[in-house]
């Protein structure tokens, strides 16, 4: 239980750091901040396999485990894109494969970008965090 | 005495819905009893396309802007709905077509392309629709398999001796119609599928007749393909759906190509994407599809139960009628049957029948119903049909009955 | 300085016509910048569906009926007016479709089974929409045929050189698109078929950018297939047109088959109908035929005169205020365009630039524009398009170029 | 021109008598009592290539040529088919290919008939006298 709180206390940051601007621009220009902070996927990890399908844009993704804790590694050729998947990669990076697999990313929401949650927006968060989850199975959240 | 008051009243509320049901044709008020061919929309289908067009409207997929977002959307939404209407497994398991007879030839042309080879063989039966017949036959003569059709027995039903005889290894698929639209026949789908299935054949069923009369549960039934028209439901024309398995669909090729539905087109070589886009390649039927969710909600609120009871009410009422009067011959006499009759006066054409019934107001379909080989069988030019819906009523059918009285004084019967 | 107030006014009369145009999305008023993907409709094309559904609603085609009767005449009169808008020959060398999807699906299929042999080869281009190209290639590959495919010029035009080259005696049709959907290129269609009919060989026109924004005669063009969408010229979604040459068509087989498309169904063999039925099997989308008549007289009341020099003046206010901005590169640059410009702002994603324009209310299409090869040639991802229409308006360029300037501030060009 | 007023002579007849009758009811029933006279064709003649196609009722068509007028005989299984095509055949029967060919059916829309005239009407009774006026003019009106 406790480490679920750790991501939570992550998102609960996030959201706290998003709710000091006001209107979508400057959300917008945050994100766009976060895409910057992104650990950036080696060029070799750059697959047709580790791309996430249903964007528009490309997302490549990366996983590898360091001491049972998951790490990412992605880029998009779309900055608003990346700075999507460098947000839920801050949120879950770093943690064990079970505690990313039992996440609920709450905070997407309360940021405002819930409208990037639907299943037919051409970003594909929804997929980004599939893919980021099972990598995590992957990884050996089958315990 | 009470209760007939309210369901009176219940209709007359429904009825309110229609508005083509207030209609007069050479003056009398339409009877409309050609519900088999297509039925009414109620104002809710209306307004739900209306709606669309002048507050949505937009195209689909891979659109980055709001109103492409939100159409998007609704039209995923409106494959769910459909999903949890016929209870399929998963929402890719719903392709949205134009009509049924594009279903099948989807179904046809790609299914066999993929299992069915030189020396195979189709099964359907005598008493299907040209749309489950000519598809199966070309998908046949292309592939140099052979088509092989059950009989019907001399009262319409499927002869379940002979469908047993024929299935043989060398079967690939059975295409047979849940509804006879010229017989009336409700099939025995399930035990047909369930001994398909214990001899490895997949089962196609043709549900036009059938979606809007009750309830489908295709994981119940167990099929592995279910087809159906939108216009036969309630809702608009030009939409359609393909219920396929997934396990048939995913290996299945596409059938048309273009936009929506690759995932990437080289000069070289194209890919195609996955279930449900693999098979809806350009511009949907968005706003039908989306007015279709309006048809099954519009179902769905007068409820399985009051339609089955009302539409038996009808049906029995007029068969009982009919009875009543002489030279009238039936063809279909199925145990378990549908809204539908077929008959014919004595060796009066169905086409005086059909124009003096016309002249009354009354709509019936006349003809061999795209069941030519039904007609074949018991050599007759064609059938008086009448099909009902819930909104019809007895006084309706009472008018229809006078009606025919008419057509026999007028024909000298 | 008049007249502009009276086009002003004009304008703003014709926009109340299209409801959806007063929507607010995300606190802006919407600017409707996707006309390519698909148009809006006019209050006149929704009241066509609705009284056809709430009046006339019924199936077509040998029903003896008056509610049958009437709405088969309404239909076959949506036939000969789309002849007549296209000035064809025949209404029976009008086939509706669902889309210019499966126009162009039934063609490739239908013709090459009975032109295409092994060896022989199809022409398409490099700009083609992907609805004109990968059925090709599939028949191509079901032919054992080979698709060649012309060059575009790095401006975005026709290699017109490289075109010649291909015009070998093994072609047995070209298939080229009246206006490219994502350069906004306008071919020289006529100079084309002249050519390609010199050598013999029929020439297919996808006219679905086309058919809205200039008048479109297929006896002068003698052309010898025009495919279109309904919905692409202020019409409702699920309705299309295949026009062909009757010499053609009457040769083609049946692309599907089911009801309404036969002469006689026997379990040995299958008699096919006249044109046009053969190739419309099954209910076709009655209702959206209907409305797509209104949606040509919505178009012929404005005239083609109003509407080329309207969209003209828009797209060049455009192009005129795109390139007082910095760091914007065009693609395609053809001498005769059409209202479609795509573009990149220096090396944002077009997604980028898409979503944040959405913020602003604008909706652009970004992406490949199902035009692939046309993205590899330029070696980028997609672009931003914006589209035209006449309903569109100066201050909405305006709104537009704020936009951009915007998006460039944003993301930091 | 003489001619022709005699085709037309008999449409003016025709329409005099149905106009004695008042409602649909009288005018089908007289309908019915034309298909009577219908000179009946021969069954040998009855063949696939004498159908009228697009006809929801079967019309045989049959025409021969004396003294260098035109006789038609015919049949339907549907009556009121039936009277259509002995209405018209009562009209054109008995004159030149070139009268024939010239003549304007004028009578029907009079009588009251005009619905039939609907080129999607299923009865094909501009089928027929398409037909009537095709074998007019293999009987030689192409003088
Ligand atoms: C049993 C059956 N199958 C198929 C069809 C074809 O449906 P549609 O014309 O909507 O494609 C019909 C409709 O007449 C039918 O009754
Ligand atoms: C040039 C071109 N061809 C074909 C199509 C396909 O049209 P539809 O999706 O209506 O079938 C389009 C539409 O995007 C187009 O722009």
């Amino acid at each position: 239980m406790y480490t679920v709180e750790t991501i939570n206390k992550i998102q609960d940051e996030i959201v706290e750091e998003f709710s000091q601007y006001g209107d979508w621009l400057e959300k917008y220009e945050l994100l766009i901040e976060y895409s910057k902070t992104l650990p950036v996927i080696s060029e070799t990890f750059k697959t047709e396999e580790n791309l996430v399908a249903g964007c528009t844009s490309k997302v490549w993704l990366h996983a590898e485990v360091k001491d049972g804790n998951v790490f990412y590694s992605a880029d998009s050729d779309a900055i608003i894109t990346k700075g999507l998947v460098a947000l839920v990669s801050r949120i879950l990076s770093g943690h064990t494969p079970r505690e990313i697999m039992d996440a609920e990313l709450y905070s997407i929401k309360k940021i405002g970008l819930s409208e990037h949650l639907t299943p037919n927006r051409a970003n594909g968060l929804q997929a980004m965090i599939r893919k980021m989850k099972e990598y995590a199975k992957s990884a050996g959240g089958n315990d | 005495m009470d209760k007939t008051i309210a369901i009176t009243e219940n209709i007359q509320k429904i009825r309110q819905d229609f508005p083509i049901l207030g209609r007069n044709i050479n003056n009398h008020p339409l009877v409309y009893f050609d519900n088999a061919a297509t039925t009414h929309k109620p104002r809710q289908v209306l307004d739900a396309l209306v709606h669309f067009y002048s507050h949505e409207n937009s195209n689909i997929h891979r659109g980055v802007h709001t109103l492409a977002q939100e159409v998007t959307g609704k039209y995923e939404n409106a494959r769910e709905k459909i999903r949890s209407f016929i209870n399929a497994s998963y929402s890719h398991e719903i392709i949205f077509t134009k009509g049924t007879t594009e279903s099948i030839n989807l179904a046809a042309s790609s299914f066999s392309k993929r299992f069915v080879s030189s020396g195979d063989e189709i099964v359907i039966t005598e008493m299907e629709h040209h749309s489950n017949f000519i598809p199966w036959q070309i998908a046949c003569s292309e592939r140099s398999a052979t088509l092989k059709v059950c009989r019907i027995t001399d009262s319409g039903e499927l002869d379940l001796d002979h469908f047993r005889e024929l299935l043989t290894s060398k079967v690939k698929l059975i295409a047979v119609t849940h509804i006879s639209n010229s017989l009336g026949t409700v099939n025995p789908v399930k035990k047909i599928i369930e001994e398909a299935h214990a001899s490895g054949i997949p089962v196609l069923i043709d549900g036009a007749q059938a979606i809007a009369h009750s309830r489908v549960n295709v994981q119940e039934l167990d099929c592995d393909f279910y087809c159906f028209s939108g216009h036969k439901m309630y809702g608009p024309t030009g939409i359609g759906i393909l219920y396929g398995k997934e396990k048939y669909l995913n290996d299945m090729p596409p059938y048309q190509s273009g936009g929506s539905m690759i995932k990437k087109v080289t000069v070289k070589e194209t890919t195609f994407g996955d279930l449900p886009l693999k098979f809806e390649a350009g511009t949907p039927p968005v706003g039908d599809a989306i007015a279709l969710v309006a048809a099954v909600e519009y179902i769905e609120n007068l409820g399985f139960d009051f339609i089955v009871n009302r539409e038996n009410e009808l049906v029995n009422y007029a068969l009982d009628k009919l009875e009543t009067l002489s030279d009238i011959k039936m063809y279909g006499h199925a145990k378990h049957r549908a809204p539908v009759i077929s008959f014919l006066i004595d060796t009066i054409h169905p086409y005086d029948t059909g124009i003096i019934l016309d002249k009354l107001g009354i709509a019936v379909r006349t003809g061999h119903h795209c069941t030519q080989p039904v007609m074949d069988k018991y050599n007759i030019p064609g059938t008086v049909r009448v099909s009902f819906a819930f909104y019809n009523t007895i006084e309706e059918i009472d008018a229809f009955i006078i009606g025919i009285e008419r057509v026999k004084k007028i024909l000298k019967v």
